[in-house]
């Protein structure tokens, strides 16, 4: 009985601290939060809905993710901004063995060097949960965004 | 456009004929714009609609846009691909809002005025009144109005649209050289969309169009290509134009070894550098290639078609006043394709795109030199690399096609 | 307006004197709509501000705004109602920024210059200056500056201003046509506000006189009204207009017998609907309606009266450049109404406001009419239901209401 | 003890699933949420703090949310959108008897086809809550929005 | 355990509470979510990731709390706006004897008379918290706001 | 800007050859303000970049913007500091995107040209083709292109730079009366940056301008001032001004005791007034203030320097188009300072910036104002406490810097 409820709990710790690792701009620590054999796919609603396969980002295990890591950090110009992640109450869906079924909307608010804030990005994360000895990782990721319009690029991770 | 006609944009300084000093204007000044509009966008001019597959059946539709004008790519009931634009023929609405779907006739949903798939109107309600009062006047006939159809041209499964029902055939449109490449991917074989990707890019248009016009830049700005050779400097390549100088492509092939000069001149290469998952580079030549391994293909005003090795794409330019562009890409494969090369288009694709390892940062140069444009009048881009002449190449180190676009938009626009 | 002096707009072309075509740049034309605030908004035409009931007693004051122009309708020491300009006259503070309150005094933050409820400037700090030292010119009178006074008519509790004091009466300005509709609601009762609704709709201004003043769309459009009969294309009804055709009446009665033509014309139509909460159609005829059900009454160039069955509104048009308007909804009663009269009538405020069953898809139709009207300047609509003529009908088959506004407004703004 | 701290955490579900039902367009489910005699109401802050009846929307019965969804669905034209809502920590102000007053804000993100994601209502939610054998449900639904102007029009639930 | 997972539910309710508190303009109320000795600061990202000091406001005591809402309410000219308090899930990151370290994501939505709602600021929580008799109270509210350009002015606390 | 040249802005009417009563269009017109940026902030004038302390040594820069053109103010090999203008030579792009930093070279990431800390090109990559091939033409030299450089001028650790290298000498340009002033605080001790803060205003730049020119306002506006004597209209004071009227200097001392009528006259006085935390007030005399407790120093055309009490800072001004600005605020100390000093400053510093006590409030009317002088073209503020004279006064009964500043500007503009 505890034990569900401190698993409620300890899913909307995940999201919390998920943001804030994005947020705070520690990308080296960012696969931490996923499994080896991960996957992280960021998608258009639009494709989603339609079945079409096409991600925007599509990383299949967690060296994919930090191959992503590097290209943030070495190789991809861009110009530097904040990212501010509001996410909204988590949900568990079911259950399957170890495996969690989660979903959260969130919304990504963009701030780069001397303009306004602005929505960046919003959507739902629906998202593959197993705990491991030092919490719960994701086994999968997936963010599907609402926003039609990606304002330029997207660089850091959602 | 929100003007009222093309203003009488006032010259632009070029300091002489060439076209290898682009003043900033070009890309910041409204009443430029206005008149691009009209005389590229809205002139004798194809521009990219979509794909046959998008609108597979009779009453398929899809809506795009050409310049700032909405249309509506539908195919009628003989399997001909009309383009109509999306305005009712009564008060002017825009009247189609979903993106795809399908349909028996186009209802606007203000009045119901009722269009068949040619764009023709063929009932108006109450057109003959109610107990014989009001309605349409006598001599109003359902031919009088319609929705004002575009020339439509299609080849190798690719559809291409213009206002201007004078312009010349599609084929000569894009011209013996650059049509051999065009054709080499789309040579009939159905094509399947794998989705869709769409950036708003805060600069100018023309300026994504130089962007594919340059090679000097993806071995010096794109770390990726240098480090894994699939683009660089010393890679063998062409660089082709139509005889106007508005169309090209820049072909190269991937070569493993990295050239010392070259690797030195790049301050991005990354000798080290190594994937921890290298299925994003899973290359695997497919014989309709050839020898070249990379095929950048621009298509004056609002297209260019991608093939880098096994990604596949279209990428549409829908421009939004002088300062900002919409970039809609469509990923796509052959029905012929494996399930294992489906997969493997798709993991490539992770290199390209808004977020896309090689091209995320094009969006973001490209709005820092509208910024920089932006700053002031008296300023003019130098792009003399190979020098100032316009001419094919077999090399990557020039800024010609660039120079070519310009000398055409120069005539086009009389700037 | 941000235009220095209203800029000369181009004449825009209407083929001929006619007013049943309008031309796209009639709703896009940053320069028609700045002479639009200067002759219409500005001139000697009258402005809807508010009821009297809004502001009760001394001191009680509401902010609004004409055209783009912020105003101030407040209530002074002799229970009169004025409309002051709300802009200090010492450096130009749009001062007043709460949207109603009850004040003694008008004061400027910035230097507190205190003005009357009249508008008259009573004290500035310092005037004297201080210790002898500074302080306002011997030759400055109080007299000399003060808020800027709108000129102000009342009527049945509906308060009016203009910026040009030689408007010619109100009464004079409806006309006796409409008048008798505008008496019908306001007959001196007194009002009880039940609310506000607010929209920011991106089209141009007219379009929303256009929507009102066209009887065309409710019964294809308005599924809602179709199937309840609220209003049909069969319906027994009314247009009339003043004898410029600026203002007008749409007046009808409600019929529950669906006729079949129109039933079938309108592919909206479905006969097999029911409310599962029928009470938001729990209309009750109210005595002072006469025969008819629904009255909507346009008064150019800022206000709708809305009476729809049981449902009472004034809508207030803020135009915000050429491409968007605020529309602002004040729903009211009357203090004689019953407790369940009072109810009913926000029952069937459902079917009304941003959201409303029967208008949440006007707002949207306009953005696309805009959308639609922006692509190109070739564009004109055609207002040809019913022909060309202008002129009051008994039915409603016709869109002699909007010819009649353009006619106006050619003649107004001289294009 | 552990029915409180579950209540509070259902309380916060009931949230995420209501959010999620709306932004997923399945409108078919949203009366579900609702008790047979509930009220929905959309009221502007400015008339809720002046005490002006006045709603947005104004539904006292299930029937009258069916009323809505089928508007919304068949006879209401509107461009079609999407919705993201973003709701922060719900909290119980009250119990009487079996009914829940609970509070919560919201934050909802329009994206319309081929535009940006837009800021398109803020506001609260003031929801009165009872347990009935399937969950939870909402007797009263209120929500207060402090957005002076709508963009246009409002036509799927908030 | 019990309390632990009330603590954190209780840690949740505590910012639910205080936006509600801001958000309604009860601004009397605001300086009883802190404690006597309390310090709250209002810092840029940019200030605070340079570790340079300057705060947008600083205020080194409840006393100091109420001479802010004096001014907020009396002294200080502005137009009236709304505000609207998005609040990400909560997280504890630490605790020292009594003291809670938790922080959390935030973004607020202003809303002024007759204009669109808009992004007015985002960033992030990090709060130093006890409990007393009546409950939780802010030894330490610092708000990080990104929000690189601030819209005019703050004259509300966030 | 984005219009092709300063377009011919119309003459615009001040009744006469006064500058007292201000016309609205002076800060509402796109032409006038492409003018202003031509003249003023890109003319020879001198505009604040930042301190020497922000860019301790050789390769630190930071970024800013003069008028809306991006600079780069970085310090060379020399140790001397540089104002560069944010735009790479080759196709335009503003390459600096950090706001500070250190680098060892300025590099543009699209083609990797390389400037070094004076602006020098001294890479082009492949400049010399590859294997023989392209590259840029025999006739180019790395000294053909480089960073637009700017004038500089430093004094008391204040950088200032102009794009017009003519413009006059710094001590010269700011005048021997306000440069005593400007000394008084930059007197050449090492200062420290204590942190900043950013707005962006929706206002003409100007307006902050006349706020800091403005004695008038702070007893009536500011509560605060006026409760603790930080400043009322009785305080002993003096303003002076260059001798072009464009620079000025509001000098002021704190007094303890209230006059009655001064606080009388502003109903903003609040007598029992008392800090529940009086740190925020904790002022210690400095040495180097002598009997002035206040000084707010403009400098034409984009810096205010403060002191106020212990607080200090400088602000600058970034125009955004004629109706908004950003603001930027740089809190600073000196090296001497002690701790309690720091701290009382970083206290006192809750006074300023967007939220601060006595401050927030301008941000606030300034926008305001705006709103005001957008409603029409016909009004004209009026500036004539004091009279229309121009010249120094001991009083701050007067609003004699306004109009010296707009002698200037009208003379500067021709307008
Ligand atoms: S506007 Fe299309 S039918 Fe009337
Ligand atoms: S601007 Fe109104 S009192 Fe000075
Ligand atoms: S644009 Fe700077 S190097 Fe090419
Ligand atoms: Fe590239
Ligand atoms: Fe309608
Ligand atoms: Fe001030």
């Amino acid at each position: 009985m505890n034990a569900e409820i401190e698993l409620r709990l300890n899913v909307a710790d995940l999201y919390a601290s998920y943001s804030a690792c994005l947020d705070a701009g520690r990308f080296d620590d960012w696969p931490e939060f996923f499994t080896e054999d991960c996957r992280y796919r960021v998608v258009s609603r639009e494709n989603h809905d339609r079945n079409l396969p096409l991600g925007t980002m599509d990383l299949q295990s967690r060296g994919a993710l930090l191959d992503r890591v590097y290209a943030v950090q070495s190789t991809l110009f861009h110009a530097p901004y904040y990212q501010r992640h509001i996410i909204g109450p988590a949900r568990i869906l079911s259950r399957e063995g170890e495996t969690i079924l989660a979903e959260a909307n969130y919304l990504v608010i963009r701030t780069k060097r001397d303009q306004p804030s602005e929505v960046f990005n919003a959507g739902r994360y629906l998202d593959r949960i197993v705990a491991v000895q030092q919490g719960l990782r994701f086994v999968d990721k997936l963010c599907i965004f609402d926003s039609e319009l990606i304002p330029n690029s997207i660089i850091y991770p959602l | 456009m929100r003007t009222r006609q093309a203003p009488q944009a006032e010259a632009v300084d070029w300091n002489g004929p060439g076209s290898s000093r682009i003043p900033a204007a070009v890309y910041v000044d409204p009443a430029i714009y206005a008149r691009e509009l009209e005389r590229i966008f809205y002139g004798a001019h194809w521009n990219y609609v979509g794909l046959e597959a998008e609108v597979p059946t009779t009453g398929s539709f899809k809506r795009t846009t050409i310049g700032e004008r909405s249309v509506i790519m539908v195919r009628n009931r003989d399997g001909n691909i009309n383009v109509l634009e999306n305005r009712c023929a009564h008060r002017g609405l825009r009247f189609c809002q979903e993106r795809v779907g399908k349909v028996r006739t186009l209802v606007c949903p203000y009045h119901q005025w009722n269009y068949n798939l040619d764009g023709k109107l063929i009932a108006v309600p109450f057109r003959l009144g109610v107990k014989g009062q009001g309605g349409m006047p006598a001599d109003f006939s359902l031919a009088d109005r319609r929705l004002n159809p575009l020339k439509v041209a299609s080849r190798g499964g690719v559809v291409f649209a213009s206002f201007d029902h004078d312009v010349e055939p599609l084929d000569q449109y894009i011209g013996a050289e650059v049509l051999t490449y065009f054709d080499r991917t789309f040579n009939g074989r159905p094509l399947v969309v794998q989705g869709y990707s769409r950036q708003r890019i805060r600069g100018n248009w023309k300026l994504m169009m130089e962007n594919i016009k340059d090679p000097y830049h993806p071995g010096l700005l794109h770390t990726w290509f240098v480090t894994f050779g699939l683009w660089r400097a010393d890679n063998q390549s062409q660089l082709i134009m139509d005889s106007h100088g508005r169309h090209a492509c820049m072909i190269s092939r991937r070569n493993e070894v990295v050239d010392e000069d070259v690797a030195n001149a790049a301050s991005s290469y990354r000798a080290n550098m190594k994937l921890h998952d290298p299925r994003m580079l899973d290359v695997v030549h497919e014989p309709w290639w050839g020898a070249p391994t990379v095929c950048m293909t621009t298509v004056f005003p609002n297209v260019i078609f991608q093939q880098q090795v096994n990604s596949l794409s279209t990428r549409q330019i829908i421009p939004q006043g002088p300062d900002q562009f919409d970039f809609v890409w469509t990923h796509f494969g052959f029905e012929e394709d494996s399930a294992e090369m489906s997969a493997r288009r798709l993991q490539q694709a992770n290199l390209f795109g808004p977020a896309g390892f090689v091209s995320a940062d094009d969006g973001e140069v490209i709005e820092y030199c509208q910024d920089g444009l932006r700053q002031s009048e008296d300023f003019a881009t130098l792009c003399e690399l190979g020098g100032t002449a316009i001419g094919n190449t077999d090399h990557m180190v020039t800024e010609t096609l660039i120079r070519g676009m310009y000398r055409y938009w120069r005539k086009v626009m009389e700037q």
